[in-house]
């Protein structure tokens, strides 16, 4: 056991902490918001100069062949400062499906554009009832005479679909000699395809994406048909300990933001941080950070080293969750009407939280996970 | 003993339904999850003062009915349940008009309390309490009031001023004593001032859930007459907190989210109980019976603390120990339906897909002001613990 | 809404308060510990002739017809001190279920002397794994050719069953024309029933009773054969609640000597009661106490009043167990050190609350009853 | 960072299992949830000193390793799956050993240090820490220490003296500046006390599981020489602050009740999955998950605090945090087990029916204990928020 980071993991998360606070300061994560593209293009061209987008692909594809850990500690540092970002859903989601299911042409035609940054793509994985199940994806793909497939479905709270070039989604093939769920591949203002923007408590922009009759070639599948499943349940713990990754993240900025505003403020004739109430409150938020931590870092690490992790990796969702959660409470209790106010930067981090411990699984669901795992 | 309600109880309770369903029919209003109560509606509210329904605990001499607190809360719980818009005269009648009542001059009793009751023109009130250094510390007001003849002359600035932007009149706490070795305690006093008043400045505070509800408001040399000026000089603070048992023995506490447990209650009735192999529903079922046995025994909390007033008692541990319980059960409320019903929570009001019609979004990010309104759960255990238990204070 | 008690209630509570406290000293009720009967026989027979243990029975078997609210309160002061007595097994579960489901000459043989606590009965619940279900009641009883019936089987956690004159207990008739869950009186000293007594946590006497072919005549059917869960169903509510007072009682002992020690015991060079971590704890169990006081109450009125309540008594069994956990809890971490020794009381309340919680359905058991009574 | 043991710890914790198992095998002990560790057994401790499991991280010169703290928390951790009866010399090989390491004289180290790591006679160590009115507040103590030439005179009293009865040698604390306006953080010292020096009297507490696991030891004109003061006079408050360190850094804050942990699991696979509708089941299932969760990361807190260690920085506010962490999961197993194994929790060992052979009724009785010990869960919070966050005391 060493829980060190490696120096050149030091001198990665230093210089990327160092650029995003330059760079993405809480005004800029306020103005995405408010914008309509809700990400900042000259910081999206700048991570993948920096390479952060190829970071853990391949050198034939442009990529860096980097450690997966090296990534997640990226996600922390864009935690921090919430940068809004389509990097998850188009250079790690999309990026990855294609890595995994596509054969050679699709890869070359995509992963060095991807990790450019020169195409935004962006995968669809929730039903309309919010949900996420490959098996029953909640968009059917009828086969025509002439071996092209038609679509029809909705799927929610898509990332960036906005902006997205093209959008991987799984629909279920209907066809008797092979179907099942499949990957496809639409272009993102194809014919039939509705994008309806959802407003949303979060800070970044999701669709719906709602499909009528939507024409998919054969070509447009992505590996093969009926395994849409088994490709998403490759790339979703990747996916899930990154967004761990980003919520620990964002988990330290509120309790330094809190424990900095509790020795500055003054109630009562005094800080508010001598209170003992207050100091208590302090003391589980440094807990809540510090078991986070570990149980983040050791599914981030086991993952990169490519050894069996299913349990921990459901163990760090499930609890980063719930901590981040109870953090940014006490945050809002401690704070008081501050915190309240649009103009303070608490709420970003609330919202972040409350959205993030729902992403790709509730603590509940992976709770549940882990009983799996146990046995039970 | 009795833990049901009289004959009489229910029929007024059916009275108030009757009278809501068919505003509600009407499309008079609609329910709305945040704020703590149904937003201000002058008309609504002078329907509510014909039924009676403004003071309606008040004495018959001016213009109440004189009705107990418990039937009082059964008139206001009515109105959460669907969140009627009796925003107006809210603050008038619950806090305004008793204060006055205990505290106030003759004259101020004959000029207010009528026109509060009746829902008049100019009858809003606003709560000038806290300020940016004088949060859960109100002896730490540091606005100023100094007499100059028959006036007092504001300076100063409050904040987390609710409808401060619309509210006719203030009700103000201010030092009279400019002596700083005094502590606070004993040098401030209340008043009531005029929002129109030259030298008022209101700017709005955007919360959150994206909404202007709160405001600061500064004063700058602003005038009021000392007959504005209500009990006695330097005794305000003592008012205060009199005044605070009854902001806190509300049953708004409890209910400010009503309508998401209504509506998580029958979604759970409706929803998929094989999903995730029926472990999920166990444990949803699990959660939403512990909700409903949290829900009752804040509403027996709540019933228990007006009858408490009933009885001619100070309310103020049982108020206190009511609104901590209560406020933490919005909150739980809160988490166990985004728990339950997962990512469409985030979803506003407006897109088909959002959870409770974007209720549930809305309640998201109105829940961190659930514990901290009109005194943090914090201080509210602190007053449990002094003044219902007696453990020192030092 | 009316929450203060009516006059008569007052003063019965009064004086059982006066003289409970006189009587059962928190040394007696160590002493009862270490003693092989396990409860006082002075202050049994004085009950009796309080007439504490006729309060709610017809006047025809020497009862008093009071309400049953009035009983609650009693045991909501026996809780306070911990009183160990057979009153619940004997004049409240065995009389109420011979006066639900006997028939007149059983009422007559055997009401009075319970009432009178000349006979000690106790009715037996539990299965060997601790669980109650009156339809699979862990007793089967074979009918014989001559019309009686041998008895097999185990029952547990049976309290003061090594001092019942009998012993009343649901087994399953077998039997192809009228079989069931069926009530039965058998004798304290039935030849081939063992009575284990248990070593357990808390301070009740309780034992296993292992059944081994023990005769049981047709006329020591209590009611009508199939029908034992029919007649629990009626009793174990009022039992239920009951142990609701007793816990409320024992919660709100739990409070006033903690509260007590706080304003008392010195550290750090000031009153411990002074310290804000103090306070909110202090502030925590006063909550408790006040919750489980309004829904205990309520439960134990509507039933009193024979109002339908079946949720009402599961929210106040759920919570009053988990509050009194709590509250102990809470207790124990305040009082430090002296309150983990043998000699202090407390410990008797945490055991008791323990065991209590656990008693007549578990709190989730209860929220499972509360969520039935929702339908869901 | 590396998240997995090198080949070469998992041979060493392969190692101590198989002794552990083969020491099971023939009855040398059964494993028992009472108590920190295991009961003290001389013999056994002699064994573990024979394979060097004693002083395992001390430096060779005193016949230790130089081990890792890694490697030690291996050890333990192994020894606490099986509750081995380690309590012979738990307490000095943790506290005392280093604390003499650290601040002991020449002789101290030569003398006690090679009998402590040969678990040789007379090596149980018992901690004189707490008194009636010094528990959370140690700079209270008033045992005093008085010199008179070579000599110390002791008078006063002890309490929560685990094994104070069986014990060979105290290490206490006892103030040696008798002028009260110096503050008891600047006036203790620390020595090494003979249990059987005439004037010390040891009275049991009877603790309530009904085990004789405290004292109190009252001290009566006991004379000590000079030579068995550890570390500097008066300097003694400071010392044990950084010992405490180490006394909280161990893994059998999180592992006391560890047995129970292993036995619900096993329960949990073979429980009727159809009860009360398979409701039930879907609870408990949830329950377990999230105490596994937390279990893991217990143990993940624990293994970080012993490579702080191993780093050569003081734990003080990592162990405060991961002691109180640990500490409430020890409560939440034992919660959560009563909760799914219902009535026969309560029954103890002896009986058939008792629900994991009496263990879980055990660690009802033990378990109030699990959140004091060693420091109260509040005070080492408070220790989190002023030195791990630096909040200001005043």
């Amino acid at each position: 056991m060493e829980f060190n980071l490696n120096e050149e993991t030091v001198l990665l998360k230093n210089s990327a902490e160092r650029y995003l606070r330059e760079k993405c300061p809480s005004s800029l994560a306020r103005e995405l918001i408010e914008d309509r593209v809700g990400f900042s293009k000259s910081i999206w061209k700048e991570t993948a100069e920096l390479g952060w987008l190829g970071l853990i692909y391949d050198q034939k594809y442009g990529g860096f062949e980097g450690a997966f850990f090296d990534l997640f500690i990226l996600f922390e540092e864009m935690g921090k400062v919430l940068l809004p970002s389509p990097f998850l859903c188009s250079a790690v989601l999309s990026g990855l499906v294609i890595n995994e299911a596509g054969d050679d042409s699709l890869k070359n035609e995509y992963l060095p554009s991807i990790i450019q940054g020169e195409k935004i793509l962006t995968t669809a994985l929730l039903d309309e009832q919010g949900g996420y199940d490959a098996q029953t994806p909640g968009v059917e793909a009828r086969k025509t005479q002439t071996g092209s497939y038609v679509l029809n479905g909705t799927k929610l709270l898509v990332p960036y679909a906005h902006v997205a070039d093209e959008i991987i989604l799984c629909a279920n093939v209907k066809d008797e000699k092979q179907g099942g769920p499949t990957l496809f591949k639409i272009d993102g203002n194809a014919e039939g395809l509705e994008k309806a923007a959802l407003d949303t408590t979060g800070s970044e922009k999701l669709s719906a994406l709602i499909l009528k009759d939507v024409a998919a070639s054969a070509e447009s599948i992505i590996g093969s048909v009926g395994q849409g499943d088994v490709y998403l349940s490759k790339v979703m713990p990747k996916a899930t300990v990154l967004k761990c990754g980003e919520m620990l993240g964002g988990l330290q900025r509120v309790v330094e933001m809190t424990v900095e505003y509790m020795k500055e403020r003054h109630q009562f004739g005094r800080p508010l941080g001598t209170l003992q109430a207050v100091q208590h409150f302090c003391a589980d938020m440094a807990t809540y950070l510090e078991t986070a931590r570990l149980i983040a870092y050791q599914a981030a690490y086991l993952l990169s080293e490519g050894l069996p992790c299913a349990k921990e990796i459901s163990m760090a969702k499930a609890w980063c969750g719930d901590a981040y959660n109870k953090t940014t409470r006490i945050g809002h209790q401690l704070h008081g009407g501050i915190g309240f106010t649009e103009e303070h930067d608490l709420h970003l981090f609330y919202t972040h939280a409350m959205v993030s411990a729902l992403d790709f699984g509730s603590s509940w669901s992976h709770r549940s996970k882990v009983a799996d795992e146990l046995g039970i | 003993m009795r833990f049901v309600f009289t004959d009489e109880q229910n029929k007024f309770r059916q009275e108030i339904r009757d009278f809501l369903k068919s505003e509600l029919d009407a499309g008079t209003f609609s329910v709305d999850v945040s704020g703590l109560v149904g937003g201000p509606d002058q008309e609504f509210s002078r329907k509510m003062a014909e039924k009676g329904w403004i003071g309606i605990t008040w004495p018959k001499k001016y213009g109440g009915q004189g009705r107990t607190y418990v039937e009082k809360m059964i008139l206001i719980e009515e109105c959460l349940r669907v969140k009627a818009p009796i925003g107006y005269h809210f603050s008038a009648d619950r806090q305004v008009g008793p204060a006055l009542m205990a505290f106030g001059s003759d004259w101020q009793k004959d000029f207010f309390l009528p026109k509060i009751i009746k829902a008049e023109d100019g009858m809003q009130f606003c709560l000038l309490f806290s300020e940016p250094n004088a949060g859960s510390d109100l002896a730490a007001v540091t606005t100023k009031a100094v007499k100059e003849g028959d006036y007092y002359i504001i300076n100063g600035q409050k904040v987390w001023t609710s409808a401060g932007h619309v509210a006719d009149f203030g009700w103000m706490l201010a030092r009279t004593n400019t002596d700083s070795s005094v502590r606070g305690h004993l040098a401030c006093s209340e008043f009531m001032i005029d929002m129109k008043s030259p030298g008022i400045t209101v700017r709005p505070i955007i919360n959150i859930a994206g909404a202007h509800s709160f405001n600061e408001v500064f004063f700058d040399d602003v005038k009021i007459h000392k007959k504005y000026l209500v009990g006695e000089e330097n005794g305000g603070f003592k008012q205060i907190m009199a005044q605070m048992d009854y902001e806190r023995a509300g049953i708004e506490r409890l209910m400010q989210n009503y309508p998401l447990f209504e509506q998580l209650k029958n979604h759970v009735k409706e929803m998929d109980k094989d999903k995730d192999g029926g472990y999920f529903y166990a444990w949803v079922r699990d959660q939403v019976a512990q909700l409903e046995i949290e829900y009752n025994i804040g509403r027996l909390l709540c019933y228990n603390t007006a009858w408490v007033v009933d009885q001619g008692q100070k309310p103020s541990s049982q108020a206190a120990l009511t609104k901590a319980y209560c406020t933490q059960y919005e909150q739980r409320l809160n988490d166990v339906a985004t728990k339950i019903m997962g990512p469409v929570s985030q979803i506003k009001q407006g897109a088909p897909w959002a959870a409770f019609d974007g209720d549930l979004a809305a309640c998201n990010l109105w829940g961190p002001s659930y514990t901290l309104q009109g005194g943090s759960v914090e201080v509210l255990k602190n007053i449990i613990a002094l003044r219902g238990l007696g453990l020192p204070r030092k």
